[in-house]
């Protein structure tokens, strides 16, 4: 047990780094964010191909990787740092995660193997508008059951790469109460909008159904969408904890060289005191997921959703520091900093805010 | 004319040209409709209204600006345009032009004929305003200017600005510096929008190429161009503290709270306490506000006090953008084309609490002038400037 | 209308702050701290006969002063300014409050008049344990109907001045719902312990009924107390916004002095923003406490509320920088700081915390 | 002896020898059951892990030393009146000490025979410890020291402390002093408790009179003390980190969640958030803590970050300090005799980011050290120690 990476995950994290210095650099993320698409195919492609990083939280028996999560929080982290645009959240974490949950083994069997390599993209729908919890207490989207499946009718809003999704996993409540249905991209009914969200390396969808054809998954829909978000959360706060290095990188260094009053503006402890902050939420992060991922542990529920109540505060505070310390400069769109806020918004957000996270903590710390 | 005459004639105008508050949808008015408005304004005689008469002003007390400001509050003017050019040049003239400067511009920066900006900001100065690189070189007529200016707002419909450009590199930073006033219709100047983190390009850069001001257009003293502008970012912090409810508006309380009622989401006892906070928060912030303004019209100095307005709104800004995030949820980040303008407010909290000084800036103007703290070590302020460091 | 204090407001403002400095300064405070008492009587004597502040808030025709709220504020400011250990707010505020939001008449005009004179000393008798709400929804204290008036047998905590309180207000539940009950302080079966609360310049006690004989009084005593609440927060603001004026000079003044690293510690941004910040946390209390008192208004609540939600974190948190800005010296008990700090943590929990009052303004504004 | 073997000794001693760490009340050991039990624990082979033999260590590595503190967790050692000894003192000593004072003191520090204090700071000085006014002058046999110190943890039982006068006042502030060992039994010696805000006396004001020490007291060299200083004050970040359990164990996670659900409050949504929250705070804060020790007995050198570590302590004790006023609401201020720990515990919380350094100067500590940001104007470092501007 311990703290550190071992070799494979330094191995890992420095692959997954220099892949993202190399094949998607800021340059190539705002290619990304000037054009209509959500991704880079081809950084999609290298991602899944290259590294195989749609499979690497599934297991081998699905055509996975079967990696620990020390493993995968590795990977994300240099992800999380470049801002990298890809439906590997949607895909490989949400989507495989829930399948996963889920107790359809026939599904597995069919899905999760193309997840993983990748020539497939999923995606959850979960939320709803006039609701804001993540997983609505009552969900307002519909399932009727068929002779050839189950139909469903409502809408679902913040749908991760729901445009790129080929296939969509909904959660709507039925006879037997709330379950997980699969439908495919080009059943009947279905509309898929994409929307301009917040963040700019994330794309979201609307989604709506209108007596749309499904195939309901066998499972308990919401206890496995509850067991999904321990992975969930484990992935969305690496990328958080990269992303605030990133951020504190900047910011220090920004600090040395700029210069107000004839001297670097670090030298004032107007700038040194939130960049020092800076650095001691990230430590507090970083060591709160370091042990999250620990090895031997059966149960990641609370260590994972503290992390995030900690991760969600850190990175936005870190983002928002970033521009503020940066000055004008800072609040320009040639700047990156923008985009680390907005992606902080978002991840403040999706997947229950910092309140229900702080819910499932005390649901389980508590009682 | 009795006070109260005058607050009757003032909403009978209001409300016969101006649309209500709460209808306007304020940030779609054309410049000419500006123009138009603000010349009707003053033909009713309402602009202007401290201003002697032979500025074209209505030569009335403070009194009667506090009864039109508070009969205004509940209406969208359209005179967004010139409030930079009345709230910071014009005062700044009026106190330093020359008889002829002030005869030829007030009238018409009144009656809505000219707009104004105001170029302090530059690249490399920051909040450190004094530290401008841009140049004013003598010639025989007058003076050359080059260099380059940002965060001006304005510029791009602007018929004169306020510049200060270095005059003497050799004096210590704040004993070489004239401010000018400019044509910015003149062929060197290049007008450059500059996109923000919201997306949307409310400022400029703006470029000299030797651009030519004669020798009547310097306005005060040469060399004492800093004073000048010392009186004029006094007047800027007091513009943006006053200005605090329409730029913020898509993120007041009654905004929110409504969006938020709209969605059923003013059951929750976690979204009410945080609209309540909000509440709290913005009112003090008004209130504050209008009690400096009292102090000022009943002749209570309030010096530097003006920048605690200004941090507060800053910061009422930069909490309002998160507690939004808790607020909505998911629905936050989910593109909703009604919370398009919530997210926009939110993302542009980092500005407000940069631009006209930051929040540490005003932090120490409060701590310095209004606490009588001991300055920063001012490393830079006895040095001849083109000695001073600047690390790039 | 108008924010500033007119004349009168000016005198009265003046005069309390004379009296403070002359017949209740620190030592004075001190004193009393360090004796059994929890208010000097003498000093409690000239409040009430030399300023005559126990009457201040009582109409004339129950023998007061009936002056305005903005009155009311200006003379508390000083009294908080200088920590002055006295009844008033449990006597002459609280009680009396109750009383005059009450319907009987018949008390009114035997109590308040010697409330007024400060003759009597009065308090209210609502906290219980087992509830962090200052008015508990399920009140455990029960009311019994009797031939004569009623028996109460419960437990009330956090009465302010409880020990040296004549009669007490108490709310206690009975088959009518709840309402208020006089209890003298001679009742049988009454017990009142003085306890050593956190703040000590307020006096607080633990109350024990047992079939204890009361008189119960006409009106709702919910809506009662609930309207006692708009004078109970007016006050307590004003004593906040006075005791922050006091810790700004403090800080300010010790900013200058002190040297640390060859410079008075003023000249570093890491105390001097701070200061800057309690300067401009004051400053909107202050405006936010002015306008509620402001004259031509009906409704208070809202205002009040608002104000005291800024006044306890605002307090609180000057309090705590009062102490930190000092160093070591600011954490002796030699020092001021933490008289102030215990005052800011009482008044953050008594009378409703910031949440509820949060849920208070709520109330008023959203619905 | 293996790994495993070791741990399983030494939780067999500790199981057989201490209290486990939730039922010990650990606020009530007697001196002499400190001395006692550390005693017995060095006897044990579970004191000074990782020291040489020949000072009284056992000669081990950080393996060792971790799989100790690991089962140590789940106890509650008297060893109070040893942690400032051994964790600031006794490494310095190890490092800058002649062979003949480490033999002389080390095995009896770490044995129970000896307590050790600190003698830093001063009325005058704050964190600003450089800026010392004690003086030790030579005489013909040693140096006589004169002065006052403050903030003394332990001084009241010690037997010796670890001080730093000024040894020439004409040299900048750093360059003139020195460190001595001075024997705390000295009829010079007056020790008078200190009382702070939570009404406790944890701290000593120390005041020397004439006390003469050997010339062999000198810890180091002579005007080489601040190297000294600057060893020892890195220790004491080191040792205030690991302390922050039992340091704020009345405000701890599980002592709130108990006094809370006993008085039937953690079914409120609100105080089951707020619990929430600090679980998470606690838990990275300790997990960081662990962290540093992973990496320092790996080899990685973590420099300063010590600084953030006790930082980010302070700051969870201050915020626990507000969140449980919200938590208990009227019951915080009733007095309430369970509740007695926690309002001291919170009432405590400014003088956590006081003692070892203000919250501010680890920020500079780690923006300069960990960061590399420039430091501070300093203004006074290369000045003569006489000449610096005091104000009092």
């Amino acid at each position: 047990m311990s703290l550190l990476f071992n070799d494979e995950q330094d191995a890992l994290h420095d692959a997954v780094r220099r892949f993202v210095e190399q094949h998607s650099p800021m340059t190539k993320v705002r290619e990304v964010i000037g054009s209509d698409a959500s991704f880079d195919p081809t950084v999609w492609r290298r991602l899944t191909d290259d590294l195989g990083l749609a499979g690497l939280a599934i297991p081998v028996e699905y055509g996975g990787a079967g990696a620990t999560l020390a493993d995968v929080s590795a990977a994300y982290r240099p992800l999380g740092a470049g801002l990298v645009p890809s439906p590997l959240l949607a895909s490989a974490v949400l989507a495989a995660g829930l399948l996963l949950a889920l107790d359809d083994e026939a599904a597995k069997k069919e899905w999760l193997p193309q997840l993983a390599a990748g020539e497939l993209i999923g995606s959850v729908a979960i939320s709803e508008p006039g609701n804001r919890s993540w997983v609505p207490a009552e969900l307002s989207t519909r399932a009727v059951a068929t002779a050839e499946g189950s139909r469903l009718t409502g809408t679902k809003v913040a749908v991760l790469n729901g445009a790129d999704a080929d296939v969509l996993l909904v959660i709507a409540s039925g006879d037997q109460g709330a379950g997980v249905h699969l439908v495919r991209r080009d059943a009947e009914g279905l509309t898929v909008t994409a929307t301009k969200g917040v963040d700019l390396v994330r794309g979201v969808a609307t989604v709506t159904m209108q007596d749309t054809p499904a195939t309901p998954l066998s499972g308990d829909g919401l206890a496995a969408l509850d067991k999904t978000l321990d992975l969930v959360n484990v992935v969305v706060a690496s990328e958080q904890v990269g992303a605030m290095e990133r951020l504190l990188e900047l910011t220090a260094t920004y600090a040395k060289e700029r210069y107000s009053f004839g001297q670097p503006i670090g030298a004032y402890q107007g700038v040194k005191h939130p960049v020092a902050n800076m650095f001691t939420s990230l430590s507090l992060v970083d060591a709160s997921l370091r042990e999250t991922v620990e090895e031997g542990q059966d149960d990641v529920r609370a260590a994972a959703a503290a992390t995030r109540v900690l991760a969600n505060q850190a990175y936005v505070v870190a983002s928002r520091d970033t521009m503020l310390m940066h000055g004008g400069i800072g609040f320009t769109w040639e700047h990156d900093a923008h985009l680390y806020a907005k992606n902080a918004m978002a991840d403040n957000v999706l997947f229950g805010t910092t309140e229900e996270q702080l819910d499932r903590l005390a649901a389980t710390v508590l009682d | 004319m009795p006070i109260d005459e005058f607050r009757a004639k003032a909403r009978a105008w209001l409300e016969a040209n101006a649309k209500p508050y709460d209808e306007a949808d304020e940030y779609h008015f054309s410049l000419e409709e500006s123009k138009r408005f603000q010349k009707a304004l003053w033909d009713a005689g309402l602009a202007g209204i401290t201003w002697p008469k032979e500025y074209g002003g209505q030569g009335l007390g403070a009194a009667e600006q506090v009864a039109f400001n508070q009969e205004a509050a509940d209406f969208a003017l359209p005179t967004g345009p010139f409030v930079i050019g009345l709230g910071m040049p014009a005062p700044t003239i009026m106190e330093l032009g020359t008889e002829e400067m002030k005869k030829r511009h007030l009238p018409k920066m009144v009656s809505g004929e000219e707009i104004w900006c105001q170029l302090f900001s530059e690249p490399s100065g920051g909040s450190d305003v004094a530290s401008l690189r841009t140049t004013a070189k003598r010639t025989e007529n007058g003076w050359v200017i080059n260099g380059q200016k940002v965060w001006t707002t304005g510029a791009q419909f602007s018929d004169f600005g306020a510049i200060i450009a270095r005059t003497d590199p050799e004096a210590p930073k704040h004993q070489g510096i004239t401010m000018f006033v400019v044509d910015m219709h003149h062929p060197g100047v290049t007008v450059r929008p500059l996109k923000v983190a919201t997306g949307d390009s409310p400022f400029n850069e703006v470029f000299f190429d030797d651009v030519e001001v004669p020798a009547d257009a310097v306005i005060g003293e040469v060399n004492r161009g800093w004073q000048a502008s010392v009186i004029m970012l006094r007047n800027e912090r007091v513009t943006i503290g006053a200005s605090g409810r329409s730029r913020a508006s898509v993120l007041s309380f009654e905004t929110l709270a409504d969006l938020a009622g709209e969605r059923g989401l003013t059951e929750d006892p976690s979204v009410r306490r945080t609209l309540a906070e909000l509440y709290a928060k913005e009112n003090s912030t008004r209130a504050f506000g209008r009690l400096l303004h009292e102090r000022a019209t009943s002749g209570i100095p309030i010096g530097a006090a003006g920048s605690a307005a200004k941090l507060a709104g800053a910061e009422l800004h930069l909490w309002t953008a998160e507690a939004v995030q808790e607020v909505f949820g998911p629905l936050y980040a989910s593109g909703d084309p009604e919370l398009v303008g919530v997210v926009k407010g939110a993302l542009g909290a980092p500005g407000n609490a940069t631009a006209g000084g930051t929040n540490e800036i005003q932090r120490n103007i409060i701590a310095e002038r209004v606490l009588g703290l001991p300055k920063d070590p001012g490393v830079d302020r006895n040095l001849p400037f083109n000695q001073i460091r600047f690390g790039n």
